[in-house]
């Protein structure tokens, strides 16, 4: 078990270096998001089921969500590429 | 001891990345990172090698984990995600009104 | 040249914390502390297994009280923000396969949601966590069948009053703890059933429902407005 | 004493901010009918607090608590009012009424999310000085931070966008710090009970000592906006509309200077401080920071960012008054900050009325703005006399005793920045009172600037700048009264054992 929540916290730091250094932010939401389910497994493994719940509903599922939607609003050079309609 | 190394190694390269990466999306990130790094550090602190707290029997004489520091980061975690919401809001926002989301453009956000 | 600075001042810091840090003490300074209290007549107290929810709902209610609250908060200020002259998006959303599969699944969503708010003095899980989810279902509409389905769906109008009605449903069971019990916030003796049977903890299960219609309602208004395209200035000034 | 109703206080605007949106669903004029009745009512439930106890008051024995949830301290949480809290208690009390009012006659659209944000607000302020718990001064922290942040970008224009967001990201830093130290306070001590916090802190290790003051600290500065860490404060104070100007400015700030107080000087010891040298360091640090402050505001052509500007260097030496941990720089920060809060509320009020006749903030757009709106120019340029420090008006008495505070510890650097400030203060007062009454010839073109100024009522807002301003004139000359009430509220900041034994053994 302490195997693989060394190996679980070795790869908490390597997906945030990831998620910093990337220039392309679509990855760096990406690696944010597995960032939040290696936390999650981490809470677990921590014996804190309700935070892993919360972190895996907040952090992967809805921060995830919330960080494409901006994105896909905000990419310098192009407008929002939405459909529109009217 | 490892978690506390963790818990300096993430929050500094959070912080860093709020005050060096010029993309305001990456600050967020930053920001994201530094919150997870807190989070991390207390839940590893409160594990003392007990079980759940969560009791199966009444009247159990159980050793069982901390209770308070997970439902202290629960409420970190949702503050967490309404603030980023808000930011990142006003990012959209900010390129909407036609301003430019990256540092090198903005003077005054730097001065 | 700033970067190299930054960076010096941070491994600074980053030394100075690590080496303050180890100065933790291992045992807690207060021999007989709450937590001790909380697991020791944690369940005879409350009437809930799940010991965060008892301290997130009952011994600690006020925080819950506020953390609902800046969820709130945040939804007025995106709402706020937001609030131009707007048509929803409509994209034509994703394949039929996809369309029907999540049309099969979308009820066990609602459900493992309900489960999840309803449990919550049971097992892990929650008003949060029950509430999240439900907002992931309004999330999936619009990304799946476009926002205009979940505009037709759910209004911003049903949204708006799921979300503050949740939240005055919290408020009068602190009041009636004024009316009925000890103080504000105290734990009524409504569902006094034996610990472990879903009804019991007293109103834990009715907070955590509040709460869960008031987060799912506000997370999803504040996606709702975050996809929405805008239409130049409003006109109304 | 123990059932008391104090948490009416937080509630009521609570329940107002949640009640808003449904009414709106309803009809949208009952909505400022349902504010003004919530300001006068919390107005009232402060005012019959102060009344009931009133020889408490005067014996200086008052502390009102009550136990949420019916727990008792250690286990739930439990509000406290003392005196130093009813002092800031009853100052957001008067400032909710005024400014609902001031806002009713002011903001003409966007009005529902901008009320439900402003109750937040202030059930927030009333929060972060009831409560006894400190994870729950966290929550109602970032409460604060998140409900002042949209009502900044509430312009919604570039400039307020970005201020908004620079302030959320200092806003959020400065909590995240603030959360560290109420975490290491935790795992070290295992409580969260602001008195029993304060009774075993001094027990505590050196090393752990210094790492909480340290975060508490950080995340202090930050909010306050002392020197290195001032950077947001005068974007976001100049990019609102001048009620949320108000608010921010007068009132916000002088809660952060109520956390300073609760945490550096009741939940930790100060004496602990002293003795790791930091309090020379925040002395010295903010003295900086009040210097810096009145010498940009020499610079600054904006009349709203001159007055952020102002507000920097004013708070910085209220700070510095408090951190010099003596009785008269208790009492002279405190009545200064009564003092700043009436004149700086007068000067932004005031200038919201004036700018909804100039085409833009600059000063040589100013130009005989003193001519066109002559009265309230004059309580412009009185409650600027006050800010600067002329007799008749509460200024002059609160930096008196500022003075007097750092001449009694002979720290002739202080004095002679609080009086360089006021030298400095009269150049740049001056420069905007000059440029008021310049008579210009082209000030005929009556160019109205249409930003907020669709249900714009010229009566109440009026009314509330001349309530201010009388106000500062009238406490100025009658500053005794605040003597009774303030020797209370030392009293309590020096003596932490009262609030320990108040709240852990009654």
């Amino acid at each position: 078990m302490i195997i693989i929540e060394y190996l679980l916290m070795f790869f908490l730091i390597l997906t945030a270096f990831m998620a910093v250094f990337f220039t392309e932010e679509l990855i760096s939401i990406i690696f944010l998001s597995i960032l939040s389910m290696v936390l999650t497994a981490l809470y677990l493994i921590n014996q804190a089921p309700d935070v892993a719940l919360a972190e895996v509903v907040i952090g992967t599922g809805l921060n995830t969500a919330i960080f494409m939607s901006a994105i896909s609003q905000v990419r310098e050079g192009e407008d929002c590429h939405c459909k529109e309609d009217d | 001891m490892i978690y506390n190394i963790v818990f300096v190694i993430l929050f500094i390269l959070g912080l860093y990345t709020v005050l060096v990466k010029k993309s305001m999306i990456k600050m967020v990130i930053g920001l994201n990172i530094m919150e997870s790094a807190i989070f991390f550090w207390v839940i590893s602190l409160s594990n003392t090698g007990n079980l759940i707290p969560i009791l199966q029997t009444y009247m159990e004489e159980k050793a069982v984990n901390d209770p308070v520091p997970q439902a202290l980061i629960l409420t970190g975690i949702v503050i967490g995600a309404s603030t980023t919401a808000f930011l990142l809001t006003l990012i959209i926002e900010l390129k909407k009104l036609g301003g430019s989301i990256n540092l090198d453009h903005i003077k005054g956000l730097s001065e | 040249m700033r970067k190299f600075i930054v960076m010096f001042l941070l491994v600074f810091l980053g030394i100075f914390l690590y080496f303050n840090l180890s100065y933790l003490p291992a045992e807690k300074m207060i021999s007989n502390n709450v937590s001790q209290h909380y697991i020791n007549s944690g369940v005879k107290e409350t009437g809930s297994f799940n010991l965060v929810t008892a301290i997130l709902f009952d011994y600690r209610a006020f925080d819950s009280l506020g953390e609902s609250t800046i969820i709130f908060a945040a939804v007025s200020g995106i709402v706020l923000i937001l609030s131009r002259k707007t048509l929803p998006v409509s994209s034509h959303g994703l394949t039929f396969i996809v369309k029907r599969t999540l049309g099969l699944l979308t009820p066990f969503i609602f459900l493992f949601s309900i489960y999840l708010m309803t449990h919550g003095h049971l097992s892990p899980g929650g008003g949060f966590q029950g509430g999240v989810i439900l907002a992931t279902i309004s999330i999936i509409f619009c990304i799946v069948y476009g926002s205009e389905f979940d505009q037709k769906k759910f209004s911003p109008q049903t949204k708006t009053k799921l979300e503050t009605g949740g939240a005055l449903l919290f408020i009068l069971m602190g009041i009636l703890g004024v009316i009925f019990e000890n103080g504000f916030l105290d734990n009524l003796n409504l569902f006094n059933g034996e610990p472990g049977s879903l009804i019991s903890a007293g109103n834990i299960p009715v907070i955590n429902l509040g709460i869960g219609l008031k987060v799912g309602a506000g997370l999803a208004i504040i996606f709702y407005s975050m996809i929405q395209k805008t239409f130049g200035e409003e006109t109304d000034h | 004493m123990i059932s008391s109703n104090i948490f009416l206080l937080i509630l009521i605007p609570l329940t107002t901010a949640f009640l808003i949106p449904l009414l709106d669903l309803l009809h949208i004029k009952y909505r400022k009918i349902l504010v003004g009745i919530a300001g006068i009512l919390e107005f009232t439930v402060s005012f019959s607090i102060i009344f009931t106890n009133f020889e408490f008051l005067k014996k200086g024995t008052l502390f009102l608590t009550y136990n949420l949830g019916g727990w008792s301290p250690p286990f739930g949480i439990n509000l406290v009012l003392d005196s130093l809290g009813l002092f800031f208690s009853t100052l957001v009390s008067v400032a909710l009424l005024l400014i609902t009012v001031y806002s009713i006659g002011f903001i003409g659209h966007h009005e529902g999310k901008y009320y439900v944000l402003l109750f937040l607000a202030f059930a927030a302020m009333q929060g972060v000085i009831l409560t006894g718990d400190i994870f729950n001064l966290y929550v109602f922290i970032e409460l604060l931070t998140l409900t002042s942040a949209p009502l900044v970008a509430f312009k919604r224009n570039r400039n307020s966008t970005e201020a908004s967001i620079k302030y959320m990201f200092y806003g959020i830093i400065g909590g995240l710090c603030f959360f560290i130290g109420v975490i290491l306070i935790y795992f070290s001590l295992g409580t969260l009970n602001m008195a029993e916090i304060s009774s075993h802190f001094t027990e505590l290790n050196t090393r752990m000592q210094l790492i909480i003051i340290t975060f508490f600290l950080l995340s202090m500065l930050i909010k306050l906006g002392i020197f290195p860490f001032h950077f947001w404060l005068p974007k976001a104070h100049s990019a609102c509309p001048s009620s949320i100007s108000t608010l921010l400015s007068g009132l916000l700030l002088k809660i952060y200077i109520y956390i300073f107080i609760r945490i550096f000087w009741i939940v930790l010891d100060y004496n602990v401080i002293q003795e790791i040298g930091l309090a020379d360091f925040i002395v010295y640090l903010s003295l900086t920071s009040c210097l810096l402050g009145h010498i940009f505001a020499l610079q600054a052509d904006d009349i709203k960012r001159m007055l952020a500007f102002s507000t920097i260097g004013h708070i910085s030496m209220i700070v510095a008054a408090l951190a010099l941990n003596t009785e008269a720089g208790f009492y002279g920060g405190l009545l200064h900050v009564i003092s700043h809060f009436l004149m700086k509320s007068a000067l932004f009020t005031g200038t919201g009325y004036l700018l909804q006749y100039t085409p833009s903030h600059n000063i040589k757009d100013l130009k005989g703005v003193g001519y066109k709106n002559k009265n309230i120019f004059i309580s412009f340029v009185t409650a600027s006399l006050g800010m600067i420090g002329i007799p008749p008006v509460i200024g002059f008495i609160s930096k008196w005793y500022i003075l007097l505070a750092f001449l009694e510890v002979n720290n002739h650097i202080g004095a002679t920045i609080v009086i360089l400030g006021s030298l400095t203060a009269v150049v740049y007062y001056f420069r905007f009172i000059t440029a008021g009454y310049e008579r210009t010839e082209v000030g005929t073109s009556k160019k109205e600037r249409h930003v907020l100024s669709v249900f714009y009522r010229e009566k109440i807002v009026t009314m509330i700048v001349y309530i201010f301003t009388f106000m500062a004139v009238i406490t100025g000359v009658s500053f005794k009264l605040f003597d009774l009430p303030l020797k209370a509220v030392i009293d309590v900041i020096t003596n932490p054992a009262y609030y320990i034994n108040y709240v852990l053994g009654g």
